[in-house]
């Protein structure tokens, strides 16, 4: 219910400040919740760290097929970031159709890196890997560390993509325009952006080299 | 609208494809047999400039007003330098442990 | 209509009838009592029982200042008799022993120790819990077959009531305030003895044959089988080894 | 600028029905009143615990009435064992911290006040808005939960250190479910925040009215937008800290446990973790907790007390905001002062003690602007004026316990004695108490549009004020001999001849709680019979005195508000309203 | 009116705080260590400086309350004479002042308990601390202290600190004692562990007050210079017995000292 919602009831136009953004209050309001969303995985990333250094025989447990997976994700993560561009350009245009084609591609792309990943989780799962027990005898702190921000960051991707799936609905139902998707990109650029730290923090520097 | 019409998709698709090359890069240092240190250091710098180019361009950041660099740069390095006062006890933990 | 009001008139007979038999089932055989006495001895040397040091505790440490306390792993009588030994029935009981003792067994407090060390609760009996001290004791039962339990006790507080429904063999019982208190609750079924000072028992066991468990803190369990006739005390004898 | 053009949005009718009106509103002040009612059952839950904590440590043996039954284990007889006397005192910190001190002036006050201030009608994500509130309410209700289940509540402290909180139920009693419900009801709490301060930021900076620079914000909205950075950036460190605590006790992991822990004779399955990590990360929130805590205390007093002194404060408003800006931010940096010796490497200690020396700096400005704005005042003594006065004579007590525990050798002494206790209730609980009094007292007439009575507020200022000092003084003061905090009994020598002294805290404690039964009595009667309250009871100049009392459902009836004024146009009898065009008398 | 009064319960309420901090009326015990005196020097300092600013203040508050109230006259107002920059200057020159100082005096006292090198000749004890008791241990005559393993931690049969009296040569000399006792004068070096929880060695006489981290052993040096008996006692809150979690710190004359090792030692 913002202020011109305020204008169709009462007639007239409500004046206002300009905003010193000179943005959209739904964008600035999606800028303020990634600077705190930053903060609570820095504050996951460098309990990883503090795990790390504390610990006497971590073990680099990962070989070349899981860094392939993460390599495979990170791509996928990031060509769904370029095709969710291309749909704010769409929405932005007004064209309807190719932005839902470009809505649908980012949400598949979202699941499948969500897929991939939960793939490689059960793989771990099955060798052994539990949130306290490493099978190859390193520290134990291993599993808690992973699970922890990489399940983080996976239930991060998975909420981005049913939001985009309201996005959509509600974009093709009129609700919403093209500032809402441009909203929904930005949550998804920060999700992407955060796994360019979590990639090379949690799978290169525990391959096994 | 902020005006963001400035990048061509093409343009866009080149940075993203960038971002991947910088992860290529990433992979290939991973298995150059480094110390972790220097491993360590080498990919947060890349992963930093990865962060910074994909806020500044696919966030269009670059295009927004300057006032939204200032305040979103600024709070998150704020707390990001800050966490850094841990390793002096992470390090005394490793140092003064009990061997357990 | 008529057949069903029948049939709940049969089978309220039925059940008065069983359980008539039942309650006095229970009562017919308490007369005629058989005995089990006997001795624990210990074969070889006790080991050394550190002194209790209770620095910590100055009310309790002036309780003891001329004769120090020592630990009770292992408590061995004059002539070799192992004390704090629990013989009880393993197998072989028939049900129709003596109901457990309706009055709740009592263990104490007192000088920052527990008075028995060891104390045997029948199960579903209750056991009163005394704090003689002017310090706070919390009671912290580790049972594994039934719950935990935990509770403080300030001085002066009023007894505390517990009580366990499961067997369990040995529950170790401490103080979290004094770490050197200890003390075991044993809760069995049917009639059990606790060997005093000289190392002797009695138990008070309807005739038949059983298998005789005797427990020991330190050195474990052994077994005897044993047959009771009426009216005349059966002995049995057992030695645990001094590692 | 804006995309003004019409939203197919449901535009913002008020609502109908009980439910969409009171329950499950989206209306900013609804809201605020929700978070005021939920600070107000919050204090007196804590005070209901502090009675029950002091009765006991001055008569030991007493039995507490109600206690007993209302839990037969923790207190049977109606005596806390020591197990439950830490259980209350740590669900007295929870509370008063969480769910009163952090809840009520920001949120409560704020929710209300902060859109009328800034001439909106409503908060920039109002669903948004709702939301936070009942994510609070849900945690509150898991806060108070633990009291009833079979484990009892938590009693590892509002700090729960890391392995007693973390170990799980073999740590000892309360440290089972109690514990967990704890970390579930803070992390809610965090979440909650971290909503409420996103919309505070949006608002104060997207929805100004015309005219409304940010040069001419009243000072308790300056405050609450500073607060609203400071939480963000604190709670989104709590946040992973509580779920990584959960994830310790449930997922078996050991991020704070190191190994080789031994309990009752049993080694624990963790190893790995440190409880340095817990505290280093607790304390990166915990200190700009503290200042979330008295940021909004300052921006209602510097907001009340020039309606009463009849003049602006002294450096306008860009010293004050200066000063709570310098206050926030150098906040993040001093965390380190609460673990000077609990384990943290000595060389940290001077890293930390040289800015917590300094932040005392803006915080002498803020006091220094507040006490000389009194100078050449016509002070109109209401009871809001009196607060503003009680809180700047709490507030220099409590500050200056702060240049002792600043410092890592006097802290060696000085720590985790009953001084710190006594510092900061003076500056977290007493400072924030009072300015929230004066704030309520200032703002009940245009919150619920009656008058409060008068002379039962100033009796109700006079009697907390006294008995405050006897309280919390002596506490203070009693920690110079040592005298350890968080004991459930003094059985220690040195502190057994301190039972009298404690006997005293205790009448006092207990007579401080039973004025604040005058407050309440005089809230409830106000609210239905208080005498009706004009649009502009106290001749103020700010926005939410431009409209009606209670304000309608779109704060402004509709009206376009011009801002032209700053928010202190006062001089004598004579005030400038912020949205009057005429000439500005006192240059703002 | 209310000014005037608000006024003089200010001034009576300082000056009762005054009184009761200038007559000690609670303070610190007698200090028997080395270091002791910087640090009862840097708290009589910060007394004494935050004390005339607290009065200050206070003082300055009442005044105002009390010449300022409300006159019904229409009065001109005032504002204060040079407006805010005479407030920010005192604030940064008085307490920068303050700070100044006491973070230097400070750091001299602070250094001296943490930065100054343990004398390598020190009485050593290893202190451990369980939930509800210290437990301190010497090492002997043989000067090693054997290698602990908490795996065979019995508190039944009195092995708090889990030592493997028949493998390990060190252990078998290790004295275990409830009561720490050390020389007068001499040099002390205690090294702090914790068997579950975070506790703490807290003595107020000898200004020594450092956390039990468990994980980590931490070591602290102090001299004690009287003898006498005086109380260890716990501030990091560990569960339900943190209340009475103490232990004796006995300060003997040299020779009391060595039979009371010997003594001990017999006990074990």
């Amino acid at each position: 219910m913002s202020q011109s919602e305020l204008t169709m009831s009462t007639g007239h136009e409500v004046l206002m400040e300009s905003s010193p953004y000179g943005m959209e209050k739904k964008k600035l309001g999606m800028w303020i919740f990634i600077v705190s969303d930053a903060c609570t995985f820095a504050t996951f990333l460098f309990g990883y760290g503090y795990m790390r250094v504390g610990s006497q025989n971590w073990g680099t447990p990962f070989e070349f097929s899981s860094i392939l997976n993460g390599i495979i994700m990170t791509f996928v993560l990031l060509s769904s970031s370029l095709s969710m561009l291309a749909a704010v350009r769409a929405t932005q245009a007004g064209q309807k159709a190719s932005a839902n084609k470009w809505l649908g591609l980012t949400m598949l792309l979202g699941t499948v890196f969500a897929i991939l990943h939960l793939r490689e989780w059960f793989k771990m799962i099955g060798e052994g890997w539990r949130l306290f027990y490493n099978p190859l005898g390193g520290a134990a702190q291993f599993g808690a560390c992973f699970f922890s921000v990489t399940g983080l960051h996976l239930t991060h991707v998975i909420s981005g993509v049913i939001a985009l799936a309201f996005i959509a609905r509600g974009y093709n139902q009129g609700r919403y325009d093209s500032s809402h998707v441009e909203t929904a990109g930005l949550y998804w650029h920060f999700v992407d952006l955060v796994w360019m730290f979590v990639f090379p923090l949690m799978y290169l520097m525990n391959a096994a080299r | 609208m902020s005006s963001n019409q400035e990048l061509s998709m093409g343009s866009y698709a080149g940075i993203v494809i960038g971002l991947m090359i910088i992860v290529g890069i990433e992979v290939v240092l991973t298995y150059q047999h480094l110390s972790v240190r220097t491993l360590l250091f080498a990919l947060l710098c890349l992963a930093s400039l990865e962060a910074f180019v994909g806020v500044m361009y696919l966030m269009h950041v670059k295009y927004e007003n300057r006032l939204l660099f200032w305040t979103i740069f600024p709070a998150t390095l704020f707390v990001l330098v800050l966490l850094n006062y841990l390793w002096p006890d992470a390090y005394r933990m490793a140092r003064m442990s009990l061997g357990r | 209509m008529k057949v069903g009001r029948k049939v709940v008139a049969l089978t309220s007979a039925l059940l008065i009838f069983a359980f008539g038999l039942l309650y006095s089932g229970r009562t017919v055989s308490a007369a005629s009592t058989g005995q089990v006495t006997g001795t624990v001895k210990l074969d070889g040397t006790a080991p050394h029982q550190k002194p209790i040091d209770m620095g910590k505790e100055p009310i309790c440490a002036a309780v003891h200042k001329d004769k120090p306390v020592t630990t009770e792993n292992v408590v061995v009588g004059a002539n070799g008799g192992l004390a704090n030994v629990v013989v009880y029935i393993s197998q072989g009981l028939t049900g129709n022993e003596a109901a457990a003792p309706s009055q709740p067994v009592q263990l104490e407090q007192k000088g920052c120790q527990y008075l028995p060390h060891v104390v045997v609760v029948d199960a579903g009996q209750h056991l009163k819990i005394v704090n003689a001290d002017q310090t706070s004791h919390n009671i912290y039962a580790q049972a594994t077959k039934n719950p935990p339990w935990n509770k403080s006790q300030p001085p002066g507080a009023q007894p505390l009531d517990a009580s366990w429904t499961n067997e369990e063999i040995a529950i170790p019982v401490k103080c979290n305030v004094h770490p050197w208190m200890h003390a075991y609750v044993v809760v069995v079924k049917g009639p059990y003895g606790v060997s005093d000072d000289s190392g002797s028992f009695k138990l008070d066991v309807p005739p038949g044959t059983y298998t005789l468990t005797a427990w020991h803190e330190t050195y474990g369990t052994q077994t005897q089988n044993v047959t009771v006739a009426a009216g005349k005390p059966a002995a049995v004898n057992f030695t645990f080894k001094a590692k | 600028m804006h995309d003004m053009t019409a939203h197919a949005a449901a535009h913002h009718a008020p609502p109908q029905g009980f439910i969409r009106k009171y329950v499950f509103s989206v209306d900013h002040k609804v809201i605020g009143i929700q978070y005021t009612a939920l600070g107000l059952v919050s204090a007196f839950i804590g005070m209901a615990l502090s009675w029950a904590m002091r009765i006991h440590l001055a008569w030991p043996t007493a039995s507490i009435p109600f206690l007993g039954t209302l839990s037969p284990n923790g207190a049977p007889g109606g005596v806390p064992t020591p197990e439950y006397y830490l259980s209350l005192m740590t669900m007295h910190g929870t509370i008063m911290a969480f769910f009163l001190l952090t809840a009520a002036p920001m949120a409560g006050f704020g929710n209300f006040m902060l859109p009328i201030h800034v001439g909106a009608a409503d908060m920039a994500f109002p669903r948004l808005n709702m939301a936070s509130f009942w994510v609070t309410f849900v945690g509150f209700v898991l806060a108070c939960a633990t009291f009833f289940i079979p484990d009892g509540p938590p009693l590892s402290g509002w700090t729960a250190y890391a392995p007693l909180s973390a170990v799980g139920a073999v740590a000892g009693p309360g440290q089972g479910w109690g514990q967990n419900l704890w970390g579930l009801s803070i992390a809610l709490f965090c979440v909650a925040s971290l909503l409420g301060a996103l919309n505070f930021i949006v608002t104060t900076i997207d929805l100004r009215t015309k005219g409304m620079t940010l040069s001419r914000l009243p000072l308790a909205t300056w405050a609450w937008f500073i607060n609203a950075w400071v939480s963000l950036l604190a709670f989104a460190v709590l946040l992973p800290t509580c779920l990584l605590l959960v994830l310790d006790r449930l997922g078996g992991t050991s991020f704070f446990i190191p190994g080789g822990l031994v309990i009752n004779d049993k080694m624990l399955p963790h190893s790995g973790g440190s409880p340095l990590l817990f505290q280093h990360l607790f304390w990166f929130f915990g200190h700009p907790e503290v200042y979330i805590i008295i940021l909004p205390a300052f921006g209602i007093v510097a907001h009340v007390m020039p309606t009463f002194t009849r003049k602006p404060l002294v450096g306008g408003w860009k010293v004050i905001t200066y000063a709570m800006a310098a206050i926030g931010g150098l906040s993040f940096v001093v965390w380190g002062h609460h673990m000077f010796v609990s384990g943290m490497s000595p060389y940290m200690a001077m890293v930390f003690s040289v800015p917590t020396l300094i932040i005392t700096i803006p915080s002498v400005i803020a006091v220094l602007v507040f006490a000389f704005s009194l100078y050449g005042a016509n002070m109109r003594f209401t009871t809001p004026m009196l607060f503003c006065l009680g809180f700047i004579s709490l507030f220099i007590s409590g500050g200056i316990g702060g240049f002792f525990l600043a410092q890592p050798a006097v802290d060696s002494y000085l720590h985790a004695t009953s001084f710190v206790v006594g510092h900061f209730h003076f500056t977290m609980g007493l400072s924030a108490v009072f300015a929230a009094f004066a704030g309520f007292y200032y703002w009940f007439p245009k919150m619920w549009g009656r008058m409060m009575n008068e002379t039962l507020g100033k009796i109700h200022f006079w009697l907390s004020f006294v008995l405050v000092y006897c309280v919390f003084m002596t506490l203070h003061l009693m920690g110079l001999t040592g005298s350890v905090r968080r004991y459930s009994q003094f059985v220690a020598d040195f502190m057994v001849p301190l039972t009298p002294t404690n006997r005293f805290i205790t009448i006092a404690a207990l007579l401080l709680g039973a004025t604040q039964f005058i407050f309440f009595y005089n809230v409830i009667w106000s609210r239905f019979k208080g005498p009706k309250a004009a649009d502009n009871p106290w001749q103020a100049t700010t926005l939410e005195w431009d409209t009606t009392s209670p304000p309608p459902f779109d704060n402004f009836g509709g009206r376009q508000m011009t801002v032209y004024h700053g928010p202190m146009e006062y001089d004598g009898d004579a005030f400038v309203m912020q949205t009057s065009t005429e000439k500005s008398i006192a240059g703002t | 009116m209310p000014g005037k009064v608000f006024a003089v319960v200010v001034v009576i309420i300082t000056l009762a705080i005054g009184y009761c901090v200038v007559a000690h009326v609670w303070w610190m015990p007698v200090d028997i260590s080395v270091h002791g005196p910087n640090i009862d020097h840097q708290i009589e300092e910060t007394v004494f400086g935050a004390g005339i600013l607290f009065i200050a203040g206070q003082l300055v508050l009442a005044a105002f309350s009390f010449l300022y109230g409300d006159s019904k006259g229409a009065r001109k107002m005032k504002s204060f004479p040079g407006g805010a920059k005479p407030l920010i200057i005192f604030a940064f020159v008085v307490v920068g002042i303050e700070i100044l100082v006491l973070s230097f005096v400070g750091s001299k006292a602070w250094g001296s308990v943490y930065f100054t090198p343990p004398d390598p000749n020190s009485v050593r004890v290893d202190v451990q601390a369980g939930q509800f008791a210290f437990y301190f241990r010497y090492p002997g005559s043989d000067g090693k202290f054997g290698p602990l393993h908490p795996e065979l931690i019995n508190e039944g049969s009195q092995n708090f600190f889990g030592l493997d009296t028949d493998h390990d040569a060190d252990s078998k000399d290790d004295i275990v004692t409830a009561e720490l006792a050390i020389p007068v004068n001499k040099p002390v070096l205690l090294t702090l562990h914790s068997k579950d929880m975070g506790h703490s060695f807290d003595v107020r006489e000898l200004r020594v007050q450092q956390d039990f981290v468990p994980g980590i052993v931490i070591p602290i040096h102090f001299t004690a210079t009287q003898t006498g008996k005086f109380e260890i006692v716990c501030t990091q809150l560990c569960g339900l017995g943190h209340y009475n979690m103490k232990a004796y710190l006995e300060v003997m004359s040299q020779p009391d000292f060595d039979n009371w090792v010997k003594q001990q030692a017999a006990m074990q």
